[in-house]
């Protein structure tokens, strides 16, 4: 059965691969490709809810592939299998989704072909990376996903800033590989990459190599998941790539970071030291502010997406981070409880994400525009993109009863739990974090309060959000998906933990705590510290929603309505100029973290040539510092420059230097042989 | 003629020979480095013959001919002829004036000394005590690469260190097997033809035999 | 803070007491009580527009809401949009600047709804009759239930034309 | 006779191209397919070597002795695999052959008749005299073939002759003299060696001999006459700070010999250096020699990695990307058994890799007439294929699967940490890491963008496929596999090999 | 199912109270302004006179601004539900613990700011921007002291604070507890609009915060969201008063316990209503950039009160 669901899974991706590679055009074409893709992401789905469910783990092994370091090794276990999920719940409306929205390269602007191809091999890759049960296996998949996805990027080369986007995302992409095979190394030890060998040699690790191998990898795969600073490739690539698969790399292929965390720092090295803990909590923490302050800042409506990727990675990490910590001190129910609240938001964020994703893309296939300040009243004409893009925001805000909310209080009830730690110096980091995630819910709630606000409701600022038309079916059917998906997860909190909590039973030793918790209607934590039940909530919420306005008319409330002007004082015509911008919009909150943003203002005035005191126009710009890329990264670039630039002189073009380059390293490494 | 004798007289030729590569040094005129690298490979070709008596070596007086041949007719012609074609009668420039260069050639012969000591120690032929002297010799050929601007100077310079080579061979190990004798020997020759042609080249293209001004191609 | 409170506490209250023997104008502003209890839930929300006024009738408008007169205490309040308005104050006459303005904020407060037209002005553009800048007296751009004549009228005049607009009020 | 039909056919097709006057395709053609004899020559030794199997030339002269002046073992057959594969690809791909001759569009980049006589005469001999070296027997014999290819290839370098393919190949000429002249000093300090501990003998060079005897030399001498064996043959191989002619000399000459040059020759270089190697660690053990080929490894790979940050030049970025594979090659050799596995096995890779991308560039320098990459835009558009391939192999050279430089630098970095160079494999990743950004920014501004001349028209792609390219999916197909796993016949190979040169 | 019967109950309570609440207020400043002011029972009126009006909707506006009042009201009357104003703990006490009604408070803040922004004006999208702006500056102060109250009870429910702190009533004037409701309280003027961070009374559109989202509002419309932000207010007074000094709240469902709960409750209210109308005489509004300092003074507040906890735990 699952060896069936295997194969189909791989057939389907590559069958749909190689559909793209004929031709893969038309709408017969683009739709053979998605149906490979759905087909593929639906089995690999199948596959890993059976191995959820039957808690039996999947196995198969090559060795005649990739031969020299133990073959080709897939195992897929419940922790892998949840990531599978994540994969098919984001993949299969992705595709959907893509088989529409691929249309407007139909006219060459973008190959098509390469497009399906990379597609398909990303989701194949990306779904093996989650089987992989030796270290060389794991990293090709690695890679192998990650140069897919480049091409996915580079699918619209000729816009301006993709080439730049591709080689920022290539670069941060490969130096975490190169952290992650320098950790992987460390941590075979000379012995085999077979995950069940490293397991043992962890055990046998000094604590130094262990941290070493944290370190390394954590940094590896944070580079992955977009922690800060190692971020900045997010707000570049994920604008850049065709719509579904900025959907599928920012809600699933960064998830693949979190799998990676998990997977080395706690199934493979067992846990460690409280600061590795702190670490993930203390970064976390940092990615999850700001990530959102920086989405703030910005009106490109992807990038504004893609920085709150870098904020929900960061919620994650700090329900992982606060279960490593308590996984330290031995507290296991209370560790199970922060890594179910950090897998929690991962499939949360995979599922609300992508549906974000999708809905800016069909706000730019409407209007060929990322600028929020050149949208708005799309709902008018794109009442279902509306309406998905609203559950969308809702659900990242982390409003109940969506799903966002129930990952978002566990990770809470998780923090909480923190004065239960022995060391009040550790335990202190708990309200710390507690108080930036809060922080980080409620900017993230007014970030999307403008980003819907402004993209979708008042009057159209531009002639294209003016004649926006809704999307297509396909894409529509996509949205829906992913729509039911955030309001499913969020109804069932009760289902989805206790499966979690089977997936993470065994990893570095954490018993099974699915008794701790009590899963009938209420998510209740272990001890009672804190008790709720979204399907209640929404019930509740549903029930009087229904009842107000009953009640309402019953009471013969007066039920006329006039449609007339806006109100705006009396002025003659209304027009979207007047309308409060992004910007406008973000100005109190720039102002207040005006130490972090560094805003630079320009304003200039054009006077009428006669008088003064006529002004003609003016100008306003505000420009927000890059912090990471003034203060990090320039410096390492330049100082490679400047290195290069030195070892440039070296190559001068004088035959005599060379020459003398020669003379001199023999006579150096004689003097050497003679004495050393 | 007994050990004492030989090992006088090997030591005597490296000395001549080595000497000849510090001439070079000394001189300014592309004539005159022709003719002491001419004298140096009469000198060598000498010692060969020498070194082939007593050793009863009976390949070494082959190779003493070849080189003779080689190295003290033929290519001392061909660089003459080149020398009359292009020669500018100039006085050469080096990068190192006189005075550094036989100061820092004698510091590479001191080095020479320095790093063949445990050769000497080693070898129990009568020749040993000129090793020194030819690894000096090698390093003052380099030395000449190095500094003197002309692309015939720096043959020259070449064709000198590959005279320390065979005297380092012939003092050390009385020769290498003849295989490997004779191949060097037509590498040599082929080697300094493809120079020969090069320098051709260069004067046609670049209207001088100056190589400092070949700094087009860098970084 | 102690001094604050204790200047409150010594000053009392000011608003003028209501008695049953008070004067004409008091037993008016008992009836205003009355009539906005059964009419409009006795909560009577006020937008003022300013159609070209002197600022005169503003200023005694301003006074009712001061402690003396405290028009609050009859659940009438002043309000920042039409949208919340059951009566709008109209002021001065309807410059050609405000003609539309006025009739937007017509439009905009939702029914039903009052209109008073304050001052003297209002109904016959007074001294500003005639100036190219004037457009015309209120009632030709929105229906007028009262009229409160006075240059500018007293607060109580103003209070007393409220009354006369809530009796033409519409009965459910 | 196995090493006659490898050696003779380059020969034959040297000679044919020397009395055929003036040239014809006919030659090229002739010259191309005598070079699959070679090749299959090359398949049947290696055949034999892996059956247990030692050929040897089994000829003897009256005055010379020449019976075992050619053998081969497992290492030997490798390097002739390689040599004879680039070999048989670049005398396919020759200027020459086919349309290239009177393409009018390319201008002064076609060839007069003159120009490709001497090509084809000096290609064949060039390949010659590297068959000569994999094969010889003995060290001096080894050293003099590899002289011969400095000689033969200085002839074709300028075959333009224009001031900077002057000034390459003089370059070119004075460095490799010197250097391998220090070889030979090397070869002599070496037999010197033996000479003083055992006298005279004929057979002394012979690389059996010399290993068999190599345990009761003297490790102070053969300290030393390694230390010039190293910067001879390194010279020729282009480790920093011998490299310096590289760029130039790949700068400059004809495509399919930067090609033999990039892949072929060198790896014949650095089988001259390991076969010493294998000497000195004998004598000395494993230590000193490993110290020596990490320290310049890891200098090669700073310079290379710096210098390829702000190259400008596509073919110059190639050359520098030699000399960071020669490098790691150099810091896997210095790895113990594991890293010289995966050191021969990147060898393979780095062979297959470098000349698909020497021919593509050789492609793409057509197309746009400049070597510059800021003037070579918008491939992916202007020229699919080759563009695409281009894509491949940059990926596959900076250790992108699927190409198998990925697993054999995974393997290398696994050997480099499990001997505990933890700093010094950090450093290297890193470096590497500094090489694949600065790629990657290269190779963007090359696929992506409007390409500056105008000529060029990017709406229409006018670039077919051909068997042309069909032949480099030959070295696409190579790369695929060795990235994918290993066949068995070439694992024994690399496994024996592994076992002449690093004794654990 | 008289526990349920109950629950709806203190919901209806709540609903009634509120306006009451509201109109106590204003009198009390009313008369602290030495003005006679209105009758604490006009908010009822206005609210009958709202929902007898008709409503006015822009042209611009969608179907969401006629959605968003539902939600905000019901999203406020959804939290009566679950907060302890007559009883503890609840029958609804496991539905949702404190940070469900921290969420659902949100979650009508964020409909209400969106509906702001749909008529297209310039004053709805300026009090969307700055309601959302204070509501995300006072939500860690909220988090904090939920975390400082869940310190001392062991529990995020509402129900198990309440017991806990009634079996220890030491806690109650643990420094940690008494900073915490000084936080708590400070957020709670913000989140409900009052001074110095918002003129409930302000007539001037460039300093409203929460005024300026509602300007396009109503007839009923306007009547339901109004009610939801008194509603607002007595939530917030509520959970300062039962979870700070929850001694009053019926332990059992007798109705002497419950009338005593009634009534402790309308105390408090007043009580609390009383410090709002004096801290809101004696002090002006804030201009919108000081609110942060005020904010972040909360925040350090419930930090320190927190990290006491930890101290004295």
């Amino acid at each position: 059965m699952m060896q069936t669901l295997f194969l189909i899974m791989v057939s389907a991706y590559c069958l749909g691969a190689l559909v793209a590679l004929s031709g893969g055009r038309g709408s017969l074409g683009r739709g053979l490709v998605a149906l490979g893709a759905v087909i593929g992401a639906g089995a690999g789905f199948a596959l890993a809810a059976n191995v959820i469910l039957s808690g039996t783990p999947f196995t198969l092994s090559v060795p005649d592939l990739l031969p020299l370091a133990g073959g080709l090794a897939l195992r897929l276990d419940p922790l892998g299998a949840f990531f599978l999920i994540i994969i098919g719940l984001g993949a299969i409306p992705s595709s959907i989704y893509g088989a529409g929205y691929s249309e407007v390269y139909e006219d060459g602007s973008a190959s098509l072909r390469l497009l399906g191809l990379a597609l398909n091999l990303f989701l194949l890759t990306m779904s093996l990376v989650t089987f992989a049960d030796n270290v060389l296996t794991f990293l090709l998949m690695w890679e192998g996903m990650s140069l897919t996805s480049y091409f996915l990027v580079m699918t619209e080369s000729r816009e301006a800033g993709t080439v730049r986007a591709g080689i920022w995302y290539l670069a941060m992409t490969h130096i975490g590989l190169a952290l992650l095979m320098g950790g992987f190394i460390v941590l075979m030890n000379g012995g085999s990459g077979a995950f069940s060998d490293l397991r043992t040699s962890a055990a046998s690790l000094s604590a130094a190599s262990r941290s070493l191998v944290f370190l390394l990898t954590f940094l590896g795969f944070g580079s992955k998941a977009g922690i800060v600073p190692l971020h900045i490739w997010l707000p570049m690539a994920h604008p850049a790539a065709p719509s579904h698969v900025s959907a599928l790399m920012s809600g699933v292929m960064i998830k693949m970071g979190i799998y990676g965390i998990l997977r080395v720092a706690l199934d493979l090295l067992g846990g460690g030291p409280v600061w590795w803990g702190g670490i993930i909590l203390g970064v976390g923490s940092v990615s999850a502010l700001l990530g959102v302050l920086y989405a703030l800042m910005e009106h490109d409506l992807k990038r504004l997406l893609a920085y709150h990727s870098v904020e929900n990675i960061g919620i994650i990490l700090i329900g992982i981070g606060a279960g490593m910590i308590f996984h330290t001190y031995g507290m296991m129910t209370l560790a199970a409880l922060g890594f179910i609240g950090g897998l929690y938001h991962t499939i949360n964020h995979a599922s609300f994400k992508s549906l974000l994703f999708l809905g800016a893309g069909s706000v730019l296939h409407a209007t060929h525009t990322r600028n929020m300040e050149e949208l708005g009243g799309l709902i008018k004409n794109m009442p279902w993109t509306a309406l998905f893009f609203l559950i969308g925001s809702a659900a990242i805000s982390a409003l109940p009863p969506l799903n966002g909310f129930a990952s978002e209080w566990l990770v809470f009830q998780s923090l909480l739990g923190g004065f239960n730690l022995p060391v009040p110096e550790v335990a202190l980091l708990m309200p710390v974090a507690v108080g930036m995630l809060a922080l980080t819910s409620g900017l993230a709630a007014a970030c999307f309060v403008k980003a819907f606000g402004i993209t979708f409701l008042a009057l159209p600022r531009s002639e294209a959000a003016e004649h926006a038309h809704e999307s297509p079916l396909s894409m529509q059917v996509g949205m829906g998906i992913l729509a039911l998906a955030c309001i499913g997860l969020g109804l069932a909190p009760f289902a989805v933990v206790r499966l979690i909590g089977g997936v993470i039973t065994g990893l570095g030793g954490l018993p099974d705590t699915r008794a701790a918790f009590t899963f009938n209607l209420h998510l209740q934590t272990p001890g009672a510290f804190g008790q709720m039940s979204s399907p209640l909530v929404f019930l509740g919420l549903l029930i009087l929603l229904g009842l107000t306005p009953l009640i309402m008319r019953l009471l013969r409330v007066n039920w006329q309505l006039r449609r007339g002007d806006t109100w705006g004082c009396g002025r003659v015509g209304q027009t979207a100029r007047m309308e409060y911008t992004a910007t406008s919009f973000a100005e109190p909150l720039r102002r207040i973290f005006a130490e972090l943003y560094r805003p630079s203002r320009d304003v200039t005035i054009d006077f009428h040539p006669d008088s003064k005191y006529f002004v003609q126009s003016i100008e306003y710009r505000s420009e927000i510092t890059p912090l990471f890329e003034r203060w990090l990264y320039d410096p390492i670039l330049r100082l490679i420059r400047f290195t290069a630039r030195q070892v440039r002189k070296l190559q001068a073009g004088s035959l005599y230097l060379y020459l003398a380059y020669i003379i001199i390293i023999l006579i150096i490494l004689l003097l050497a042989a003679r004495w050393f | 003629m007994n050990d004492p004798l030989f090992s006088q007289l090997s030591t005597l030729g490296s000395s001549i020979v080595l000497l000849f590569g510090i001439i070079l040094l000394w001189r300014k005129s592309l004539h005159a480095y022709i003719d002491a690298f001419r004298w140096q490979s009469v000198v060598l070709s000498v010692m060969l013959l020498i070194t082939g008596t007593f050793s009863n070596d009976h390949e070494l007086y082959a190779v003493a001919l070849f080189l003779f041949i080689l190295k003290a007719v033929v290519i001392p012609h061909y660089l003459e002829r080149m020398e009359k074609r292009f020669g500018d009668h100039r006085e050469l420039q080096p990068y190192v004036n006189v005075a550094s260069s036989l100061i820092l050639s004698g510091m590479l012969v001191l080095l020479a000394y320095v790093i063949t000591r445990p050769l000497v120690l080693i070898s129990d032929l009568p020749t040993r005590s000129g090793i020194p002297l030819a690894m000096g010799l090698i390093f003052v050929g380099l030395f000449v690469l190095v500094t003197r601007k002309k692309a015939i100077s720096q043959i020259v310079g070449f064709l000198v260190m590959e005279n320390g080579i065979a005297l380092l061979a012939l003092l050390g190990t009385y020769g290498t097997p003849i295989i490997v004798e004779l191949g060097v020997f037509l590498d040599v020759l082929l080697g300094f033809l493809v120079m020969q042609v090069f320098v051709y080249h260069i004067q046609t293209t670049f209207e001088s035999i100056e190589v400092d001004q070949m700094n087009e191609l860098k970084h | 803070m102690p001094a604050l409170f204790q200047k409150i506490f010594k000053t009392g209250l000011v608003t003028e007491t209501l008695g049953p023997d008070d004067d004409e104008i008091i037993q008016l502003v008992h009836a205003v009580d009355q009539k906005t209890k059964h009419l409009l839930g006795r909560a009577l929300a006020i937008r003022d527009v300013d159609a070209g006024s002197c600022n005169g009738c503003e200023i005694e408008i301003t006074g009712l809401t001061s402690p003396v007169y405290d028009s609050e205490r009859f659940g009438i309040h002043f309000v920042a949009s039409p949208r919340h308005a059951d009566l709008l104050l109209v002021t001065g006459p309807v410059t050609r600047n405000m003609e539309i303005p006025l009739r937007k904020t017509y439009e905009a407060t939702p029914a039903p709804k009052l209109v008073v037209a304050v001052g003297d002005c209002a109904k016959t553009c007074g001294v500003f009759k005639g100036s190219y800048a004037v457009a015309g007296s209120v009632d030709k751009f929105v229906p007028v239930d009262v009229f409160v004549p006075g240059c500018p009228p007293e607060p109580a005049d103003i209070l007393r034309g409220i009354l006369a607009a809530l009796d033409r009020m519409p009965r459910k | 006779m196995i090493f006659f039909l490898l050696i003779f056919p380059s020969l034959l097709a040297a000679l044919i191209a020397t009395l055929v006057r003036p040239y014809r395709a006919i030659v090229g053609w002739i010259g191309a397919w005598l070079s699959l004899v070679s090749l299959g020559a090359a398949f049947a030794i290696a055949a034999q070597v892996i059956h247990g199997q030692t050929p040897i030339w089994g000829i003897v002269l009256k005055y010379v002795n020449l019976d075992q002046v050619l053998r081969a073992d497992s290492l030997s057959a490798l390097l002739m695999l390689c040599v004879t594969g680039v070999a048989t690809l670049a005398l396919f791909l020759s200027p020459g052959l086919g349309r290239q001759v009177t393409n009018p569009h390319w201008g002064e980049l076609a060839y007069s008749p003159r120009q490709l006589r001497r090509y084809h005469i000096f290609t064949n001999l060039f390949i010659a005299a590297m068959l000569v070296a994999v094969s010889a027997n003995n060290v001096g014999v080894m050293w003099i073939a590899i002289e011969a290819t400095t000689v033969f290839s200085a002839f074709i370098i300028p075959l333009k002759l224009n001031k900077a393919s002057i000034e390459a190949s003089w370059k070119y000429i004075l460095i490799c003299s010197v250097g391998i002249s220090l070889a030979f000093v090397g070869t002599v300090l070496g037999y010197f060696d033996f000479f003083t501990l055992s006298g005279r003998a004929e057979n002394a060079l012979n690389w059996p001999v010399l290993l068999a005897t190599a345990r009761v030399l003297h490790p102070e001498v053969m300290r030393l006459a390694f230390v010039f064996l190293l910067i001879g043959y390194g010279t020729k191989a282009g480790i920093a700070p011998m490299h310096t002619w590289k760029p130039d000399a790949y700068g400059e000459s004809p495509a399919p010999l930067t090609a033999l040059m990039s892949s072929a020759l060198f790896a014949v270089a650095m089988y001259a250096l390991l076969r010493w190697k294998a000497v000195a660690d004998a004598t000395l053990g494993r230590g000193y020699t490993d110290n020596l080929f990490l320290a310049l490894g890891l200098l090669s790979l700073v310079i290379a990695a710096f210098s390829i940050v702000l190259a400008t030049d596509y073919k110059r970025m190639f050359a520098y990307s030699s000399i960071e594979h020669t490098g790691l090659m150099c810091l896997g050799f210095a790895l113990g058994p594991l890293g010289t596995f995966a050191a021969l096995l990147h060898l393979v890779n780095h062979t297959a890799a470098k000349s698909l991308m020497f021919f593509l560039v050789d492609n793409i320098e057509h197309k746009y007439r400049s070597p510059l990459i800021e003037r070579t835009r918008g491939l992916l558009k202007t020229m699919p294929w080759t563009g695409g391939l281009f894509a491949f192999g940059v990926m596959t050279l900076i250790a992108l699967p699927p190409g198998g430089i990925f697993i054999t630098e995974f393997t290398l970095f696994r050997a480099g940490f499990a001997l505990n160079h933890p700093w010094l494999m950090g450093t290297a990743l890193l470096l590497l890491a500094v090489v694949f950004v600065s790629f990657i920014i290269h190779l963007n501004k090359m696929l992506y963008g409007t390409p500056a001349a105008d000529d060029i028209n990017m709406e229409r792609p006018t670039e077919r496929f051909s068997w042309r390219i069909a032949l480099l999916l030959v070295n696409v197909a190579v790369l695929v596999t060795l990235g994918l796993t290993l066949p068995a016949p070439l694992a024994t190979l690399l496994k024996q090999s592994v076992a002449i040169l690093a004794k654990p | 199912m008289n526990a349920y019967l109950l629950e709806i109950g203190q919901a209806l309570l709540a609903l009634l109270l509120a306006p009451g609440l509201v109109g106590f207020v204003r009198w009390l400043k009313a008369r602290l302004q030495n003005r006679r002011g209105a009758p604490v029972w006009l908010p009822y009126f206005e609210l009958r006179k709202l929902f007898g009006k008709e409503v006015v909707m822009s042209n611009n506006a969608s179907w969401l601004f006629r959605v968003a009042p539902y939600i905000v009201f019901t999203s406020a009357l959804a939290v009566t539900f679950l907060i302890p104003l007559l009883a503890a703990p609840l029958p609804f006490d496991n539905v949702g613990d404190l940070l469900v009604v921290v969420y659902l408070l949100l979650l009508g803040t964020f409909f209400l700011a969106l509906a702001g922004l749909d008529p297209g004006t310039a004053f709805g999208g300026m009090g969307s921007s700055r309601e959302m702006t204070v509501a995300a500056l006072s939500e860690p102060t909220i988090a904090l002291a939920i975390f400082g109250l869940a310190l001392g009870a062991g529990s995020t429910n509402l129900g198990r604070i309440v017991t806990a702190t009634l079996a220890n009533p030491g806690v109650a004037i643990s420094p940690g507890h008494l900073m915490a409701f000084a936080a708590l309280f400070i957020v709670s003027l913000a989140e409900t609009g009052r001074l110095p961070v918002d003129n409930p009374s302000t007539h001037l559109e460039l300093t409203m915060i929460h005024e300026a989202m509602i300007l396009e509002y109503s007839g009923r419309y306007l009547a339901l969201i109004e009610w939801a932000s008194w509603l607002k207010l007595v939530i917030f007074f509520t959970l300062l008063a039962n979870l700070f000094i929850p001694w009053g709240l019926a332990a059992t469902l007798t109705p002497v316990a419950l009338a005593v709960a009634v009534l402790t409750l309308i105390l408090k209210l007043v009580l609390l209503g009383l410090i709002v109308a004096v801290v809101e005489t004696r002090i002006a509004k804030l201009r919108l950039f000081r609110v942060p300092e005020l904010l972040g003074m909360s925040f350090v507040l419930a930090l320190l009160a927190v990290t006491s906890s930890f101290l004295l735990k």
